[in-house]
């Protein structure tokens, strides 16, 4: 059984037709699944729905393929910074679900955990809850978001060993986990993969179990949307 | 003279106990980070999926995998953990973080809290905003009083759509401060910045008050 | 003949496919691990929290913090990972699990399962077995044919409380295998132990069910 | 502020009364908090609701308030392996509440989450499911289940830094996450209390936030339900 794969055109071969939901990993450009979706675009599918939750920038991450107008609609929670984005979706020729950050990720991760359905205070009051169900509980009204179940997954991790077992570094863990549980088929890329027997047990974020594929992308030249510093103390 | 940003969010730190766990927005609510108190420990949260926020990173720190809510590189301290967005969430929803810092657009009498989109103009998306003004288990606004064109911002209701439904605790403007007692209870003034009259505050709102200073 | 435990968990082991997630019961069902077939990997699933069960520990590294579901000692190997319940029920509820092998006390001709308690009788609980019945991929039950008293256990509806209701792909008793393809077809007799009869089967059978031999 | 205590008194001081619904983590003897229970039941707190997965054995874990007559209800998956509890539960004197393993743990982590319910398909059409809401979804049945929200949780963890950051070992992190996370208060007990900066960020398995008092139980007797070995290879 051998999930490591050569390139990323490699790992999604078979897997890919139009008019897939793809679930994707990332927040802003941090730890986006950029060989995947380069190899995505590369193989010029269309129709796609990303629940994702950012729309990349002009021309990074999933920007490129809306750049490509392979996209046909969005489920996020911002999409700021992306000129193309604005166009397409003032042109109405992109659909876009918002959906509030938190209610996105738990919907992921319930997807994933075999729920189709749970309650929420979040967005109750506001349009997000428009038209949802509604129910009572000790007195608080809650709205009833779905579980989201994705045809494929694509998330980005930081080491994975060679059974599938993965790690994620810092910030760049965000929708990862939970997109990688919400396809019926998640293919990864890590920056190295390692023997097995290299990661701890213990510490391992994404057990091998939710990793069908993996491929290691490196190297990356990882973007940065603002780069804020403070100056050095003088010595 | 009314408050400037900074005596805002120093105005907003009073607000922090020690041991509280925060969640901040972005803009002024981020300065807010600058005025902790002394010998409190206030712990800051990024809904993007970390605890114990540091400062921005001197420039040959900088790491991609390390940014805030806001997308800005930041530093990691030594008490700091990650996890995954549910995760962050669950920490939100769930009522863990003990006071967030937004902006707002609008704040209605009720508490009702606008400030994810204006009707016409492009939609970016509500981000973490309306879990954290659902869970967190206290919403303080940080706003200028009126807007650019001179409206209250503090008003009988709001017309933009809605963030949260009755959520806000306490409202920091630029000419002083309303707080209310719990969710069912009116806002009542209970500050005026250095030289502000109640007067001025009473000609720029049109939200009911009470006034309790 | 009809088969013994051993056998009865090797023909189990026969469904196993390369690159399985699986989780075993208690009882002949943990014997499984001991046929999975040469060449192909098959992951072990405990529902406490762990993948990648290894086999029982030496007596010198016994260890407290390292159990599987029926609380015995094991041990880990070099592809193992652990987790909380909460993640491990996710992996099992949301449908991760390609397999799993359980014993029952009855199972109806429409795939009910009945394995946890018996009214009248202490009542231990249903542990994770009903997560298992409604979450995993496959589910095969390996159980003797007919109970101590002689009584068929594969019966047109079960008498006893149900763990879950039209769930089992695969009955394996001493005497047979029955197959279904998927859950609106009726069961099949697909193989005999070596020595049983056709006959015996239906004579100690009371559910409906055809013959594909 | 300071979230080490001395002991498992200190540490639970103010926080207990009669009729607490406490949520409690361990699987089986692993992973239990073993001084805190000792604590509770030297403080004759009764009437308690214990959410656990189990009831501990005879005279270990909860077993041991069972025996002082402290627990007035069980909310588990599974009691075996108590005789005591045994006999309170068949003369009556003990109610519980029996609840499908991962519905318990799924149940916690709502709870601690914010969701007040969610949909399985676990236990439909059983007994379990009996009395409670349904929801079609997909044109499957799901079964509505209500999340858990304790007064205090008792947890056992490995090793903790100062400011609470928490990691389990092995299969000893069971139940004691979710439990964790569903309580107004968590009191958790640890092998080692080491400095900030010891532990990894990115293997952090409870974040210092679910940890509002902390003590160092150490020396610690593990307890082993079934020891299961295999013989050594002659060399």
């Amino acid at each position: 059984m051998k999930k490591i794969y050569d390139s990323a055109e490699a790992a999604l071969d078979g897997l890919l037709r139009d008019g897939l939901l793809i679930a994707a990993g990332g927040f802003g450009l941090c730890g986006i699944p950029e060989r995947l979706l380069d190899a995505i675009r590369d193989s010029g599918v269309k129709d796609l729905t990303f629940v994702s939750n950012n729309a990349g920038i002009d021309n990074e991450g999933i920007g490129k393929l809306l750049r490509t107008r392979q996209v046909r609609k969005m489920i996020s929670s911002y999409v700021g910074e992306n000129k193309e984005f604005e166009r397409q979706f003032l042109s109405k020729e992109l659909e876009v679900e918002f959906c509030p950050q938190g209610t996105l990720a738990e919907r992921m991760r319930a997807g994933g955990a075999g729920i189709p359905a749970f309650y929420t205070k979040t967005g109750v009051g506001t349009v997000v809850a428009e038209g949802k169900e509604h129910k009572e509980f000790d007195g608080e009204t809650y709205v009833m978001e779905r579980g989201i179940n994705a045809d494929l997954s694509i998330i980005k991790g930081w080491k994975a060993d060679e059974a599938g077992n993965l790690m994620f570094r810092k910030t760049a863990r965000n929708f990862n986990q939970p997109a990688a549980t919400c396809g019926k088929v998640c293919v990864a890329e890590v920056e190295e993969i390692v023997p097995v027997g290299s990661l701890d047990p213990d510490c391992i974020h994404l057990p091998s179990i939710y990793v069908n594929r993996l491929i290691c992308g490196a190297p990356y030249d990882k973007k940065i949307e603002f780069v804020t510093t403070r100056e050095r103390e003088e010595a | 003279m009314p408050w400037d940003r900074n005596q805002m969010a120093a105005r907003a730190a009073q607000e922090l106990e020690d041991g509280f766990y925060v969640n901040l927005g972005i803009g002024i609510p981020t300065l807010v980070a600058n005025y902790i108190p002394v010998g409190k420990t206030v712990t800051l949260q990024s809904e993007n999926g970390m605890l114990g926020i540091g400062p921005f990173p001197y420039p040959d720190e900088v790491d991609a995998d390390l940014i805030n809510a806001g997308k800005q590189t930041i530093s990691e301290l030594a008490s700091s953990s990650y996890f995954s967005s549910d995760q962050s969430f669950a920490m939100i929803r769930g009522g863990h973080i003990d006071l967030t810092v937004l902006g707002a657009m609008e704040v209605s009498q009720d508490g009702d809290i606008a400030n994810w989109m204006i009707p016409g103009k492009m939609i970016k998306g509500m981000g973490g905003a309306m879990d954290l003004v659902a869970g967190v288990k206290k919403i303080i606004v940080v706003m200028d009083h009126v807007s650019k064109s001179g409206s209250p911002k503090f008003i009988p209701e709001c017309s933009l759509p809605l963030t949260g439904k009755n959520v806000v605790d306490l409202i920091i403007t630029d000419l002083g401060v309303f707080r209310r007692k719990d969710h069912d209870s009116p806002f009542q003034l209970v500050e005026l910045a250095p030289g502000v009259t109640e007067d001025e505050i009473a000609e720029k709102t049109t939200a009911a008050y009470e006034v309790a200073l």
